[in-house]
């Protein structure tokens, strides 16, 4: 099993990685715990598993990607 | 229907004009547009430049949802959204939002809808460098 | 603020390319803007030509209260109002509004406040030319 | 005294005239009275006294100019 995980912005700043794995999870919390040490995720965090918005509690399966981010800026 | 995700300086009133040049003409009634600028301030700051960061796969896919969303909730004919990333300056634009339908409210209420909708939801962000160094902009305002 | 009418076809991107061009760059964050444009069908009817007329004092003074308004209630950095009179042909604009603020919600809702004012208030008054002869046009539309 | 006196639009071609002067009236009433020869006034008609929108009831002064038109369709 291996999940891609990716970070974002100034979560991606603060943590030092842009981009890891994960060999083995179920849910969103336990690809963050893995892919971060266990770091207190931050209150306003977004997540998108496969390119839509998910959250901590969603299903993650073989070959997902899943990405951490924080509160949007565009436009 | 498009999106383009361009990582330098775009001239938004030659893209309304040349994607609306396409169209046939006579179909519309209403085109309403937003385009939002990079100012020279923020929060009292002055700001030099400004980094736009995005998720490439995310953004291209969340827009285009977007979009579809829009045509299916307003009689759209026609829609438009195109968003720089990358290093941006005071003046250019960061974002253009373009509606066409046949009667005004669905073109201005959708174009409405969409900068709101793409503000709050897809996957930018940006950092902004100013004299005292540089910040993320931590959320985005209610537009006031 | 400034207020056109013309007796011309005019280019509606290129009018708001060249105002915005005169202001200063970085001082807006947000751009929103109308064009109304003449379809070749209204009420299941093909339409030729229509010939705008208008009452000029009255339209001018009226044109120019609607933007000076739409200042006192919003916090707009500029305003622009374009409206043709004469006859028009499918597929030119009838009337352009441009509102430069900020941030987007000024703009955004004082162009859509001149808009619905412009179109229930301003001296205007459309004749259409179709297949079958010539109507005026009784009443604007709620814009559905 | 004399009021200068404008018809627009469908109501100009329905009357057969664009303008006219009247040379003694104290409100709009009269105004239209004695420019049409008291022709019904149609239910939708708009007014304006010297650019500014009145109403039938509005006194007119020596000068002014009171224009009829019907519901506006520009935009």
């Amino acid at each position: 099993m291996s999940i891609q995980v990716k970070f974002f912005a100034s979560l991606r700043e603060s943590l030092g990685q842009s981009e890891t794995t994960v060999e083995q999870a179920s849910t969103v919390t336990e690809v963050w715990d893995l892919a971060t040490q266990s770091a207190t995720p931050p209150n306003n965090l977004l997540v998108a598993v496969n390119l839509d918005y998910a959250n901590m509690q969603s299903q993650v399966n073989d070959g997902d990607e899943v990405a951490f981010f924080p509160p949007v800026t565009g436009g | 229907m498009a999106t383009h995700i361009l990582d330098e300086d775009f001239q938004p009133y030659q893209w309304l004009s040349e994607f609306s040049q396409q169209m046939p003409a006579g179909r519309d009634g209403a085109a309403a547009s937003f385009i939002g600028t990079m100012r020279d301030y923020n929060d009292d700051a002055t700001v030099r430049t400004m980094t736009l960061e995005h998720y490439p796969a995310m953004t291209q896919r969340y827009l285009e949802q977007l979009e579809k969303q829009a045509k299916t909730d307003w009689p759209l004919n026609d829609c438009l959204i195109v968003h720089r990333v990358g290093e941006v300056f005071p003046g250019e634009a960061i974002v253009l939002i373009g509606c066409w339908s046949a009667h005004r409210r669905a073109a201005l209420d959708a174009c409405n809808w969409l900068i709101e909708e793409l503000k709050y939801k897809a996957p930018f962000w940006k950092k902004e460098q100013n004299q005292s160094g540089e910040r993320w902009v931590e959320s985005n305002t209610d537009g006031l």
